[in-house]
């Protein structure tokens, strides 16, 4: 029988966000894959030559909307490096807290868009509830539920109180309670073990040559963990940290990694919230970086994150290079996708955690002082009449 | 935090690749930086993947300094970032391609061909991976001279 | 009179218009449900508790733009829904609501109407598929092939599972087997417990539902065989799925739960009662499971639905032998 | 682990009879939490107009324009300056604020913005108009529409 090409992408229910997958299939078994992206390029890294250090802190956040802090972080620890400055100790607990906090949400979020790739949206809606918590959490620690702004040179912006430290404890204990279910529940609910377990199989040998990163390569038995590896905001140092793996290799064993490092978040957060210590939240940092370079990472929801960071001394950073845990973790899900059932297309996507803002950063931008173009509503609906009377519907 | 330190990787290099690195510095904890001129760079690649067990890149930063292009290899092992810095020529500059050493690079070779234009020889694919159908040949956004104003309507046919 | 009677049953009831208002309720009875399984609120704004909304929603379709795909068959494309359409309101028809006695057989109620009702519920599916068949589009056509895969496994576990209360009753006329029920309600239990779990399971893979809506599974293959619908033939697809699912609880409930006795007024409020209660438990299979893969699907069918209905039927004729 | 058919029976049934987590927004009002980072309010009478929140907006939504300029009675130099909030622009990240010498600037809780138009969501904090006689200032007019 011959084969015939699927276009998944760039619009395809499956995918949150744009990207374009070509599937060789034959009958309902894929043979080949391929892969296109861009379509969410902004032109972040070229957009930032052209900001200042501080502009920049709030658009390294826009690079993505899950991991909005991990890459904030990253940036942020490398500007610092290059200033030369030396966070407060509690400033660093406190960036620690919240970027186990949004590992937390990101996780429950990926939680539930597995259940709802494999049609279990039940799971999906349970999870994405207890989500909120963490959400709410968020927006009473930061101010904002997506975009926390909590970074900044030398610190942070906002300092925790008592109450705040209050309200934190009960969540984590509530979530750790759910985490616990979902985790028994995603083992032992036939249907969803039946889509997960043996879907998606990545062998060690393959994670390591595809320079697979994050939860997908600890679920195929490597130990790779930027916290452990090259730590940072005190991880190991101050603050306890155990890497999680398991050797299954496919999605049962991503659903499991995911869940273990919950509950390893939901540990360091309360060993944080415990042993906060008193002090200072930030130093004065300048507003001009001497010049340098400085490859900075850290280890987002998703896997590594990594920026490469040139100063040349004025207000501006001559190059900045975001990579993007997604990716790295691109050739991998290629990798899983020859062979295997189209129908496990979108969970063996949704696998790794997919995230396009991340992966691509660049479009047009126009200046937004400039002439605007704006469709105002009547513009609108004449186009659409117009459209329509052409077309005699 | 165990394995291999970064004053260990760097006499390494110092030792077995005389002649054909330059500037091998340690600038952070964890962080080397090291230049190789184009035509060395399968025999470090190799050296690094066969000798020191490197067998993660995190990615490619390709960088315009104004009078050349240079692609910086972000190699990563036991926590430590050795970078390798391989400048080349503006124009029609080209490196050799290590998607043979490291499966997983060949993205990042996309992606550094086609906002610098730097030609990776030995990687057969590198069809425009991040820029939109249409984007005119030869026009590379992440250079210095490329602005967003005057490219202004560059995608209308 | 009579004339008046029929006029009557083919159009009020269990004719047309109850038909189309009581599918609506049900898929509002379903979405609530199925919301309220899942913490959420379910259709709120339209009517008493939203209980307009799947109205709304339906002439919302009728008013859409409807678009032919250019390569479509378009003659097979029109046709497909309201083949379907038609098959479930006279499937409906067969129903025994109303004016049966066990003894009287007329024309919508006579020797065989279960297998006609069994048949013309499968027309749905064959219409899926042609519907998919004539788009062509990549989606619809791995949906319409889905759509007979998927027909192949739960078709035969049904009808063998469908086989034990005709067998029960001596009958295959659904309202003697009603009335055998009725006659001898202890017997219930006989096909209750693995019977009527299995007929329930095709009926849910008959309606596409979650663990089984793999030909339509939006997250694979966009909509399956109707990706390339809009306008009004979705509609016509959105309201025979719903018809379908109140006629596949009807059809349940006549044959594994007792039938509707007691003429037109407790006959009523017995199939509103018995289809509801149907709609209950499909509706919670639909909100605890995930969707399986069509190859887990007919190994499913085939290893475990199919078996259990052989075993239901052996111990039917068993009892036979033993029961005066 | 075993396999467990319907692993989640006893939840959806319990959450049958359970309030739901969602409410109905926007009729039923949600609160949002005390701190929210809401829309930055300028008061006309600090300003010194040091732009400096102009030059950190990172989203350009910030315009400060010089308005008038006289000399009080006590011959001191007195400048006044109006700032355009371009709401439809503003991420709402408070680093206007934070840049603020003077403390001009402070965030409120307002977060639902939406318009028809882009000039509804274009918020313009003036100074009262320049006093003809040199008098005491009076109390500025905010002249933001309501949220």
């Amino acid at each position: 029988m011959s084969t015939f090409t699927i276009p998944v992408g760039p619009q395809h229910p499956a995918l949150k966000e744009p990207t374009s997958f070509r599937l060789e299939v034959d009958g309902e078994v894929i043979v080949n894959a391929d892969l296109r992206l861009g379509y969410n390029h902004r032109g972040i890294e070229k957009l930032a030559e052209s900001r200042s250090y501080i502009q920049n802190l709030f658009l390294m956040e826009r690079i993505c909307g899950i991991c909005s802090n991990a890459h904030t972080a990253c940036f942020t620890h490398g500007v610092e490096k290059l200033m030369g400055i030396e966070v407060p100790k509690r400033a660093t607990y406190i960036r620690c807290l919240i970027g186990e906090l949004e590992r937390v949400h990101s996780h429950l979020l990926w939680l539930g868009v597995a259940g709802h790739e494999v049609g279990f949206d039940t799971f999906f809606m349970y999870t994405w509830r207890d989500r909120e918590t963490i959400m709410d959490l968020l927006e009473l620690l930061s101010g904002n539920r997506v975009h926390y702004c909590l970074y900044t040179y030398g610190g942070v912006r906002r300092d925790l109180d008592e109450g705040q430290i209050q309200k934190c404890l009960e969540a984590i204990a509530f979530l750790r309670e759910r985490t616990a279910y979902y985790l028994n529940l995603g083992a032992t609910e036939p249907t969803f073990v039946a889509r997960i377990a043996g879907v998606g199989k990545l062998p060690k040998e393959k994670a390591l040559e595809l320079c697979a990163v994050g939860p997908l390569a600890r679920a195929s038995g490597v130990a790779v963990d930027i916290r452990q590896d090259d730590p940072y905001v005190g991880f190991g140092e101050y603050i306890p940290f155990h890497i999680q793996t398991d050797e299954g290799g496919d999605l049962l064993a991503r659903v499991i990694v995911r869940a273990k490092e919950l509950m390893e978040s939901y540990n360091i957060c309360e060993y944080i919230l415990k042993n906060l210590p008193a002090g200072e939240v930030r130093v004065k940092a300048p507003r001009k970086v001497p010049e340098g370079e400085v490859v900075s990472r850290v280890e987002a929801q998703r896997g590594e994150d990594i920026h490469y960071i040139r100063s040349n001394g004025t207000e501006k950073p001559d190059r900045v290079k975001v990579r993007a845990p997604t990716l790295a973790n691109w050739p991998a899900t290629l990798y899983m996708l020859k062979g295997a059932y189209v129908a496990d297309t979108p969970i063996i996507m949704a696998g790794i955690d997919p995230c396009m803002s991340c992966t691509d950063r660049m479009v047009e931008i126009a200046d937004v002082r400039g002439d605007v173009k704006v469709w105002d509503w009547e513009t609108l609906r004449q186009y659409g009449m117009n459209f329509h009377g052409k077309r005699k519907v | 935090m165990s394995g291999i330190t970064a004053e260990e990787i760097k006499s390494s290099l110092e030792q077995n690749l005389h002649g054909k690195i330059e500037a091998v510095t340690v600038t952070a904890p964890r962080r080397i930086f090291l230049t190789v001129q184009p035509l060395d760079l399968p025999q470090v690649a190799r050296f690094l993947h066969d000798k020191l067990g490197v067998t993660h890149i995190s990615t490619i930063t390709g960088r315009d300094t104004g009078t050349n292009v240079e692609a910086l290899y972000h190699y990563s092992k036991d926590g430590n970032v050795v970078t390798v810095r391989v400048p080349t020529a503006r124009d029609n500059g080209s490196i050799p391609s290590i998607i043979s050493l490291f499966a997983g690079a060949a993205l990042y070779e996309r992606e550094v061909h086609d906002i610098l234009g730097v030609h990776f020889d030995g990687n057969g694919d590198l069809r425009p991976l991040v820029l939109p159908d249409g984007w005119p040949a030869g026009v590379y956004p992440l250079r210095k001279d490329w602005t967003y104003n005057q490219e202004d309507g560059v995608l209308k046919k | 009179m009579e004339a008046l009677k029929i006029f009557a049953y083919l159009l009020v009831y269990p004719g047309l218009l109850f038909l189309f208002f009581y599918s609506t309720l049900v898929q509002w009875a379903d979405r609530k449900l199925y919301a309220r399984f899942q913490n959420r609120m379910g259709p709120t704004y339209t009517g008493f508790c939203g209980m307009l909304q799947p109205i709304a929603d339906f002439i919302k379709l009728m008013a859409k733009e409807d678009i032919v795909p250019a390569a479509a068959d378009k003659g097979l494309f029109a046709l497909a829904p309201i083949l379907g359409l038609a098959s479930v309101f006279t499937a409906a028809l067969l129903l025994p609501v109303w004016h049966f006695s066990a003894n009287v057989q007329s024309v919508t109620s006579f020797q065989g109407d279960l297998i006609v009702i069994a048949y013309l519920l499968s027309v749905p599916s064959l219409a899926y598929f042609l519907a998919g068949w004539a788009s062509r589009s990549m989606f619809a056509a791995i949906g319409s092939v889905r759509v007979l895969t998927l027909l192949f496994s739960y078709e035969v576990p049904l009808f063998l599972a469908m086989l034990s209360p005709a067998v029960l009753a001596g009958s295959w006329r659904m309202a003697e087997i009603a009335a055998y029920y009725q006659q001898h309600p202890a017997h219930i239990l006989f096909t209750l417990f693995l019977g009527f779990p299995v007929a329930i399971t095709c009926l849910q893979a008959k309606l596409e539902r979650v663990p089984f809506d793999i030909p339509e599974a939006e997250t694979e293959i966009v909509g399956g065989a109707f990706t390339e619908y809009s306008g009004r033939k979705l509609a016509m697809f959105r309201l025979l799925i719903d018809v379908e699912m109140v006629v596949g609880a009807g059809f349940i409930a006549a044959i594994f739960l007792g039938g509707f006795p007691g003429g037109l007024v407790p006959g009523f409020v017995w199939f509103v009662l018995k289809t509801l209660a149907v709609i209950f438990v499909l509706c919670l299979i639909r909100a605890v499971t995930g969707r399986i893969r069509i190859e887990q699907m007919v190994n499913f069918s085939w290893r475990f639905l199919a078996p259990v209905a052989v075993i239901q039927l052996i111990i039917v004729i068993l009892m036979k032998g033993f029961l005066p | 682990m075993k396999l467990q058919l319907g692993a989640m029976v006893p939840e959806v049934m319990k959450h049958l009879f359970r309030r739901t987590a969602t409410i109905q927004v926007p009729f039923v009002p949600h609160p949002a939490p005390g701190n929210i980072r809401g829309t930055p309010v300028m008061d006309p009478l600090k300003c010194i107009g040091c732009k400096r929140c102009e030059m950190d907006c990172p989203a350009e939504a910030i315009e400060i324009k010089k308005e008038y300029e006289y000399k009080n009675e006590a011959g001191k130099l007195i400048r006044r300056f109006s700032m355009t909030l371009y709401v439809d622009r503003c991420t709402h990240c408070s680093q206007c604020a934070e840049s603020c010498p003077v403390d001009a600037i402070q965030m409120d809780q307002h977060y639902d913005h939406a318009a028809y138009t882009r000039e509804e969501l274009k918020f313009l904090y003036k100074p009262e108009p320049m006093p003809v006689v040199a008098a005491q200032p009076a109390a500025p007019v905010a002249d933001a529409p309501k949220a």
